[in-house]
């Protein structure tokens, strides 16, 4: 539920709105529920508005425990079925 | 896409597959339900349930704002369009659900409503703002994700004094559908729901935090893993499941770090609160009357509550009989159970509502999984 | 009527009124100034209630017809207009025919600007005349204001097969090799970018073009092509579920073999639509015998409407005609028909 | 598809909804269900973007293609259905030709009951049976309530000329004979009884009907025939005056013997109108040599849908291209061609 | 049809045209005006000019109520619709009439305005119970012929309570337009416009009897016929309006007795009166300001008059400057007189109101009359 | 100007109005401004009202007028130009 997805805030604008960018395209949404977004911030657009941030470090912490996932599985990988 | 495809990366989900065979115990039986019709999306769209162990089971839970909407809200929504000659806009998702008499919101605009798709409150706001000769009503639904966004549109009507708008609010809460679901007997006495942890909400938790779960897991003892909705954070949170099972533990865990904290976003949290007070009591499709599980506009916002504004009166509709949709969101059936899945509910002609959003169990089903046990012979050209 | 005897129109400035479509001296001067000018040609210039034209001796005639009711009526890429002689153009293609003539039939809404209307028909003759398909015939009719919307445009296209060329819908049996022309879900994507509260800023431009030139390339490369179709609205799922259903056969598609531009991509997640489903108005699937797959595929590439086409799948055999795809995470799942309208989704 | 994976569409109580124009599996149930059902042939059936045809060996075509839109959509006589058939088989005809094939492109309206599509298709394939053109292929689409009218049709139609045969409204000369097949202004009689705040009680029915049958037995009579044409929209009047442009000449009319049925005339007396300007769309005026006036006057009348017919005047030579008429009372009149829409009067 | 058929029969004419033919003295030159568009229009319908003797001349004069409705009168309707969102009813013979900026009641419902063709004063009534959330004003125009109607919608209007309906009244009266051409300078002093006598109104007569012209008839010396609109009426008329001159009476004559008295309706009369008073002056296209020459709305029924209710303020317009229709409505000048006739001035682009309805002498000389002068040469068939 | 035309009354209906013929067609008009009119009179319909009625012996009179015309024509007939 919830469709909401990760955009980059490029541009901050009067009546607290941003334009973000995702993939090439560009939308004006609020940003009115996340006052402290700077431009180069990644929001989470929701119906038009930004309700969060990406935070940069914990999504690569993530990554990198795939990563080292993908280490410990390298070594389990006859295992599959 | 940043922030995105990495997190679709099908090398990567081999070895998180990898990990699951090798860490999910043969002998042992693994239910998890996703609460959230995202992840189930995500599981059918991607094919996730090919990748998990055989003993590792996903139960579809009722995180889906639109299947869990009762007949008796589609009715109010319809009542406004048809019989109060209001504007009534509203998310494209609620257009298809089943209402009574045979109607949904795109049969009442087809019969003259003036029922108008929007992307956001804020361009039901919009209309309002250019015809302001006429009612215009928005139709809010979701969970606590989609709720700050309501709000918003709620203060900024106030500010701007607006005469001719109003707000059919349906938002509901996830930790009290949550509740229900643990408190409900076939998970408490029969066993017959055998939940043994839950894939944890992604954005309803980037509103309210991951605090609110902590009960569930010390209470109910049950293990939650708030998960992103890409197939990689679903798959990683399955892993991490399996762990704190195999482990014996019962904690809220979070996969969702990058967007997810333990205290949510409070500039939000603050708004909601400004504008919504709890409800006693409202009917979710599927789960019946749930105590304080929805919100209502506070009176000082009444003039843009439509409710009141328009005197109307709930009246609860049965859902129709052959319909398995309560079970399904309760985690009890599967769609396959129904007996009118694919034949008299269809995506083009649904009984229930969880044939309705491709995140309801059923739609998500017919959509994506019907070939399951379906054998596919290619002859590939020499 | 002597031409002095009347004002000319007034394209700045006019608008559509009831008398351009009640058939008398308004209707006659709308044709003559305004449809007959932009399309000009000998067999529209014969004047009479349809027109009479030469075909080649012998050959097996097409006919197909389509109704234009976009909105918005410009996009990035083309118009209704431009659109209405590429997907007529493009219906008679994949018959395997040769696009020989076009008659259109306007619906106008009473009120519309003349100059508008002009920009269209411009759009409309150019899109004819560079694809070598005449407007051959005509017809304009006006509705009162609030029973249109703007401008309807059917268009009917006729067209003549060549020998030995048989393409139908009908024709896929398994192991038949699934190609597809280029990029999905341009047109959908460029037409939704204008809608009003959707609107959001995009390069990507409608895909719309008449295809029949790269037909004629692949049907002259080899005589192993049996099926081709345009994934014009309900995308490319549809398209092959219609085929599919039509041969009676299932399909396996492979996900990460189907080319998507990132725009696009990026504009599906936000509306959370699923790319397969948009429409496109200048790509083509093209079902062919496994032996001719290659040779079909070098003739697209080489020609400038097909340098990306990819085969995307093969043909099976299923008696519950499922089009299945093996998903770039390493999941299958069904690609069923789109079901109702694709409408933008929150959830 | 499976015939029982699917409900049927409920076409009691059913409405055209957005998906039915989406091109998904709504939209194929709703032409498998309704429109494949009503028109049923082996060229539809074929299920192609585009139907393959046989036509004559060595044979001209020709293409006409006329919209739809009448309102009401229903009155004494026929319906937009049967209208649209023939509609354009008449405007075949009037090339001269046989027609043999229909293309249908239908614009919904979302809301509009599928009880009432149902009607309409059905009376659109019974006339397309009783006429022997089949509706071979066809396209539908839906718009918002709103932003239509109920069903318009645009319907192509194509047809073969038979050699030695040149039939166009470019044809006419200083001489020759103006026949008219029978009496004039019932379609629009019939159409305009049933509009709101005009309602009156008239027992008119529309004339619709297909007039290649007709053609064919005046055709076989004589090679004298050198324009035919139908006066709908604008009327007699116009079609005269349309005439009388592409030919370069003026004509010259008895009013006395333009046939007009007295509640024909009753209606236009009361509503402020004038009969030569109503529609038709069962009736042909032909343009003769002067010595195969007779001939073809003959064959007319021997035809069932030609029994009334008369001559009404003759063609003159008239740089100024004025269709003239003598009045029964004995004066002498312009008969204009129909300017603007033509309005129920007060003055 | 009885009463109609009768009175189109050309063997009767034949034999008034030769009693016309014997009876004008050739060495005198007749002008008769008829005052009414009906004449107008049965004069160019039926070819009764060519009928004539040489040296009777008809001249067209201001009986056509949609010609002499000035640009400005157009404009307040106009502006109801466009500017104040009301339903604007009329009578389809109003729809094309030139008003400012290029504007007609047909263009501005192209732009958007909601203006319905109606075909008596009662549609529009039943139009206002219909949509009572919208104004409905009724556009009425026209002579005695059409007032009493129009009293009868107002009156209904108000004994039904209605909220939601006026009536912008334009009716204008017929003797007040004679009297303003008798007394113009032409007539009366340069003798520019020889007025011999006049064939009078048809069916205003009905309505107000054949007294109201006596007046005329004295005072200017001018013979008056009463004819009906027929060809055949029209036509004796001419003839008694020739013996008249030749007798040197000028008297009111009746050739219309079968459905005008010397009274009229007195019952349409008496409504009338009671719902309308007259107004101190009205603006004619072409003859200007005539002092009591039309009427308004009594205060007892304001709240149906939509100049009121609306708060309108009349503004007068000045025709194109190329457009001859005052001299033409005044019987100054022919259609032909008019540099941009059947060029830049057409029925389809009508620059001046003679233009617009088929009574207008404009109109009728374009589409009836424009052969004239042009040698026809028919080879008939052998 | 003001179009009207004699139609036969055949009905008279409540609420003062009535049913016309006309050359087989019909139509519901007003009466309520010949309130004297009674069915089978012919009455002139305007704008959807009666306005007056046709006086059935001054029409034959009108007629009979035009007949002795046509009788005096008739020797005058030769001196028609
Ligand atoms: S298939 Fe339809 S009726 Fe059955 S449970 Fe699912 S939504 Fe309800
Ligand atoms: S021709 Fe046109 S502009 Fe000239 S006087 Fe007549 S109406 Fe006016
Ligand atoms: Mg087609
Ligand atoms: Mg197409
Ligand atoms: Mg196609
Ligand atoms: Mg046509
Ligand atoms: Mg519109
Ligand atoms: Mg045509
Ligand atoms: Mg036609
Ligand atoms: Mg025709
Ligand atoms: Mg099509
Ligand atoms: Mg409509």
């Amino acid at each position: 539920m919830c469709l909401a997805i990760p955009t980059q805030l490029i541009e901050l604008r009067p009546g607290a709105l941003g334009l973000v960018e995702l993939g090439g395209i560009r939308k004006e949404i609020s940003v009115a529920l996340v006052p402290d977004a700077v431009v180069g911030d990644y929001v989470i657009v929701h119906v038009g508005h930004a309700i969060g941030r990406i935070d940069p470090e914990e999504a690569q912490r993530t990554l990198a425990m795939f990563g080292t996932l993908a280490q410990l599985a390298a070594t389990h990988e006859a295992a599959l079925p | 896409m940043k922030y995105i495809d990495e997190f679709r990366d099908g090398a990567i989900a081999k070895k998180i597959q990898a990990r699951l065979h090798a860490e999910a115990q043969p002998g042992r039986l693994y239910s998890f339900m996703e609460f959230c019709g995202g992840h189930t999306h995500a599981i059918s769209r991607y094919g996730i349930g090919e990748l998990l162990p055989h003993n590792v089971r996903m139960i579809h839970g009722p995180g889906c704002p639109v299947c869990v909407l009762p007949i008796g809200r589609i009715d109010l929504a319809i009542q406004l369009a048809l019989e109060r000659g209001a504007i009534v806009c509203t998310y494209g998702d609620t257009m298809r659900v089943p209402a009574s008499g045979g109607l949904s919101l795109v049969r009442a605009k087809a019969r003259g409503g003036d029922i108008r798709m929007v992307y956001s409150g804020a361009d039901a706001l919009e209309i309002a703002r250019r015809e302001p000769g006429r009612e215009v009503v928005f139709f809010a639904i979701g969970f606590e994700t989609t709720t700050p966004p309501t709000a918003l549109t709620i203060r900024t009507a106030q500010q701007e004094g607006l005469k001719n708008f109003s707000v059919l609010c349906c938002h509901v809460l996830t930790p009290s559908a949550i509740t229900h679901i643990l408190e409900s007997p076939e998970v408490r006495e029969f066993g017959t729901v055998p939940i043994d942890g839950f894939v944890g909400p992604a954005h309803v938790s980037i509103v309210i935090g991951s605090a609110p779960y902590e009960h569930f897991a010390e209470e109910y003892r049950k293990p939650v893993v708030i998960a992103g909705f890409e197939p990689l954070d679903v798959m990683q949170a399955v892993l991490m499941l399996v762990r704190q099972v195999n482990e014996g533990r019962a904690e809220v865990e979070n996969e969702f770090t990058r967007a997810v904290n333990r205290d949510g976003n409070l500039h939000a949290q603050a708004l909601v609160s400004q504008v919504f007070e709890l409800r006693s009591s409202f009917e979710w499709r599927g789960l019946g009357e749930v105590p304080y599980s929805a919100l209502k506009i506070r009176s000082a916002f009444a003039e843009f509550d439509a409710e009141r504004r328009f005197g109307l009166g709930y009246q609860p509709v049965p859902d129709n009989k052959a319909c398995e949709c309560g079970a399904i969101l309760r985690g009890v059936k599967k769609p396959t159970d129904c007996k009118i899945f694919g034949t008299v509910c269809t995506p083009e002609n649904p009984v229930g509502s969880c044939m309705v959003s491709s995140e309801g169990a059923c739609a998500a089903h017919y959509s994506y999984g019907r070939f399951k046990d379906i054998a596919v012979r290619v002859e590939v050209a020499a | 009527m002597k031409k002095d005897y009347i004002r000319p129109l007034d394209i700045r400035h006019g608008r559509v009124d009831m008398g351009h479509g009640a058939g008398g001296r308004a209707a006659a001067q709308l044709i003559e100034e305004l449809f007959l000018a932009a399309f000009d040609n000998e067999y529209l210039r014969q004047g009479d209630d349809g027109a009479a034209l030469a075909i080649p001796v012998g050959a097996r005639l097409v006919m197909a017809t389509d109704g234009h009711v976009v909105s918005p009526l410009f996009f990035a890429g083309g118009d209704v207009g431009s659109l209405s002689v590429h997907g007529t153009i493009n219906d008679v293609a994949m018959c395997g025919a040769v696009p020989l003539y076009l008659a259109a039939s306007f619906i106008l809404e009473e009120g519309f600007p003349l100059a508008d209307l002009k920009r269209i028909v411009d759009s409309m003759a150019a899109a004819s005349r560079a694809a070598g398909v005449p407007v051959v015939t005509g017809d304009t009719k006006v509705v009162e204001k609030g029973k249109g919307d703007g401008v309807f445009i059917s268009t009917t296209g006729v067209g003549v097969v060549a020998a030995g060329v048989h393409i139908s819908g009908a024709n896929a049996r398994p192991g038949d090799a699934v190609l597809l022309s280029g990029t999905i879900g341009e047109h959908g994507v460029a037409v939704l970018s204008k809608r009003e509260s959707l609107d959001f800023e995009t390069t990507v431009a409608s895909d719309s073009v008449a295809l029949h030139g790269l037909v004629a390339a692949m049907l002259a490369a080899s005589d192993g092509v049996r099926v081709l179709r345009d994934p014009t609205r309900g995308g490319l799922a549809t398209t092959l579920n219609e085929i599919a259903r039509q041969s009676n056969v299932g399909m396996l598609l492979e996900e990460a073999a189907i080319p998507v531009l990132p725009q696009v991509e990026a504009a599906c997640e936000l509306l959370g639509l699923d790319p397969l489903y948009v429409a496109n108005e200048g790509k083509l699937v093209a079902i062919c015998a496994p032996d001719a797959a290659e040779a079909v595929l070098a003739a697209m590439r080489a020609h400038p409407l097909g340098a990306n086409a990819v085969r995307i799948g093969s043909v099976t055999e299923d008696p519950h005609r499922f089009v299945q795809m093996e998903t770039s995470f390493g999941g299958r799942r069904v690609v069923d028909w789109l079901s109702g309208e694709q409408l933008p989704r929150i959830c």
